[in-house]
């Protein structure tokens, strides 16, 4: 992870830089191998080959940092972490860097570096555990369980198993059925297009005059927004039929103005 | 691995001490699935092993306790004492799974106790027969609990004591919610349309009315 | 079945033999698959009789043995030495291999349990997938704890006895390593100071959410 120019020697430089470039490469192309930032960070942090308790945070954040931006320049899609996390140290950085704002109530950028440094030591440890738990023996692999278990008596009692995953999974079962239910709209809110036209008919008679057309909204329909919704949708169709059989005139004097009805003759 | 001519000559001077191979067998005719020949036990042993002498030195080990080493046949296999035959006679245990039904109404009580069984129908879709509940209590993982105050007095059913222990919980509580299910990939990742105030496991008093709101209200949808 | 009078009396003057107590130990962990509590042994016994007991010689007799009486949580069953697995390449099972995640999950919980979910995504620094948690309960390595008395009263995860048996362990302050790494403040449940967004897994946090009324109080987090 060498940041140093090649010298100045043409043609070598330019091998040289090949060849640091692949490497560089070669590692950001294995973002996909690291599990999260904190993995990569880990990996990053043995370069510094030094006990993790003694690592220097500082560092590690530009190593992260260079990283980041060499992926950003090959133009390899990061996950959003990998991103958060480099705003992340890059706050970091300037707080160790910086002299501490006496006004700033947060945690110092020492307290910070030390849970970055406690959590990669802890992940360390938990990779190691899990290293050491995985070289046990095993059963069934080093060591066995009886071959033939005996269960020898006559009287026989039956007896019910389930596993509170059986139980975990019935319940998603029967929670996930609700969920998929076929769709059935509700017609408690909606007035149809039918019953608009028949109350305009009963309506209009009455209507020598212009008059809004919001007014042939059925009573109890006017409050609640879906149901006025629906009403205006079916009353204004309604409308539009009853002009087309030549019942009424519509008028509207410009856009977004009351739409006005009066009867036609 | 060594090659043949390694294990052979090794085989010259090297066959491991007699009570190292009666271990041997001990162990085999333990974990073998069936009795087991003396050819059958030689053939895993390094060799020079004698399996035969390793079991003659291991049936008189066994003999007179709790186990023998009995002969089948020309196979060999360890067996219960003939004289303690009677402290297998509760091993005999029947293990059944539950039925579909069963488990799926034993989790809606579980997680909306008290609940009647109206409302399991409701939440299952389906009725639920006699034989399950009755299934269900037998096995003493419900009961009885209070009856509901509304028009009937239906009976509701609870977990029990005996539900907990089988299943490892410490309280109704502690068994996971709805998405909690779905991180464990469970269920489908597709978030359900609106909330389901349902999924509280409930706890034995009375709120075992919370689950009849996550229906009837679709109405968002417009 | 005995009535409790006649149990009593019976135990005044009937107790068999030590020796004779150990032979029916014997024969019952040889027939049983799975480990078994001095409680389960005891059950089966005439009354009087003192597994404990029979258990410490029983334990001694089959030291250096082809199999031997390993200690499981507060249970006992015989399983064949280590060094002999060799032996049993026919028996061996074939078990899937775990992923990387999944064996991480599982050493983090068994050496921080109880631990939530969000505990074990803040120390690995990604979320846990789909289907690990899922695995582990499969395989009966883990299994549901008490819920966590913090908000969102998330459920923990413990680990299991079937656990300890497939490791050999007799229990779980016996895992490799831990006196050292508890000694080290490594298993110490050390929150963030501040806010550190990119270490904590982002989803998670809000584990339990949908099942209970008491929250909405992630903030905290943050």
């Amino acid at each position: 992870m060498s940041e140093q120019t090649p010298p100045d020697s043409d043609d070598f430089g330019a091998e040289n830089e090949v060849t640091a470039r692949l490497k560089a490469e070669a590692l950001i192309i294995d973002v996909d191998g690291f599990e999260g930032p904190l993995d990569l960070l880990l990996t990053l942090s043995r370069t510094q080959k030094v006990d993790l308790r003694k690592i220097s945070v500082l560092q590690l954040a530009e190593q992260y940092l260079s990283f980041i931006e060499r992926a950003k320049s090959l133009r390899i899609e990061l996950a959003a972490d990998y991103l958060v996390m480099a705003a992340w140290l890059a706050f970091l950085k300037s707080r160790l860097l910086l002299p501490p704002d006496p006004s700033d109530a947060g945690p110092s950028g020492e307290e910070l570096a030390a849970h970055l440094a406690f959590q990669l030591e802890r992940l360390e440890a938990m990779r190691r555990a899990a290293a050491r738990l995985m070289a046990r023996d095993q059963l069934g692999r080093d060591f066995f369980a009886r071959g033939i278990p005996e269960d020898v008596a006559r009287s026989r009692k039956i007896t019910y198993s389930a596993t509170v995953l059986d139980l975990m999974q019935a319940y998603a079962r029967v929670r996930t059925r609700d969920d998929f239910e076929p769709l059935s709209l509700s017609r408690v809110s909606v007035f149809t297009m039918e019953q608009a036209l028949e109350r305009m008919k009963g309506l209009i008679g009455m209507a020598l005059e212009w008059g809004d057309l919001m007014q042939y909204l059925p009573e109890g329909w006017t409050q609640d927004p879906q149901k006025r919704r629906s009403a205006t949708a079916a009353t204004f169709a309604a409308s539009l039929e009853l002009a087309k059989l030549g019942q009424i005139e519509l008028h509207q004097d410009e856009l977004y103005a009351p739409i006005m009805v009066r009867r036609k003759g | 691995m060594d090659t043949k001519d390694d294990m052979q000559s090794e085989s010259l001077f090297q066959a491991p001490p007699i009570a190292e191979q009666e271990r041997m067998i001990e162990a085999m005719l333990f974990a073998s699935a069936e009795p087991l020949s003396l050819h059958q036990l030689g053939e895993r042993m390094p060799h020079g092993s004698d399996a035969a002498e390793a079991m003659v030195s291991l049936r008189k080990r066994y003999e007179g306790r709790g186990v023998n080493v009995v002969k089948v046949g020309d196979t060999y296999a360890i067996r219960t004492a003939a004289d303690l035959g009677f402290l297998m006679q509760k091993e005999r245990i029947e293990t059944r799974k539950l039925s579909r039904a069963a488990i799926e109404t034993l989790a809606i009580i579980a997680y909306h106790q008290p609940v009647t069984r109206a409302e399991i129908e409701e939440i299952r879709g389906v009725s639920v027969s006699r034989g399950t509940i009755d299934l269900l209590l037998e096995l003493d993982w419900i009961k009885l609990g209070r009856r509901r105050m509304t028009p009937g007095r239906p009976v509701t059913f609870t977990g029990t004591q005996m539900f907990l222990d089988h299943f490892g919980l410490e309280s109704p509580r502690d068994l996971p919610g709805i998405k909690e299910l779905r991180d464990a990939g469970l269920l489908d990742n597709r978030p359900p349309p609106g909330a389901m105030p349902g999924i509280v496991a409930a706890s034995g008093d009375d709120d075992g009315e919370d689950w009849s709101e996550d229906d009837g209200d679709q109405d968002e949808m417009f």
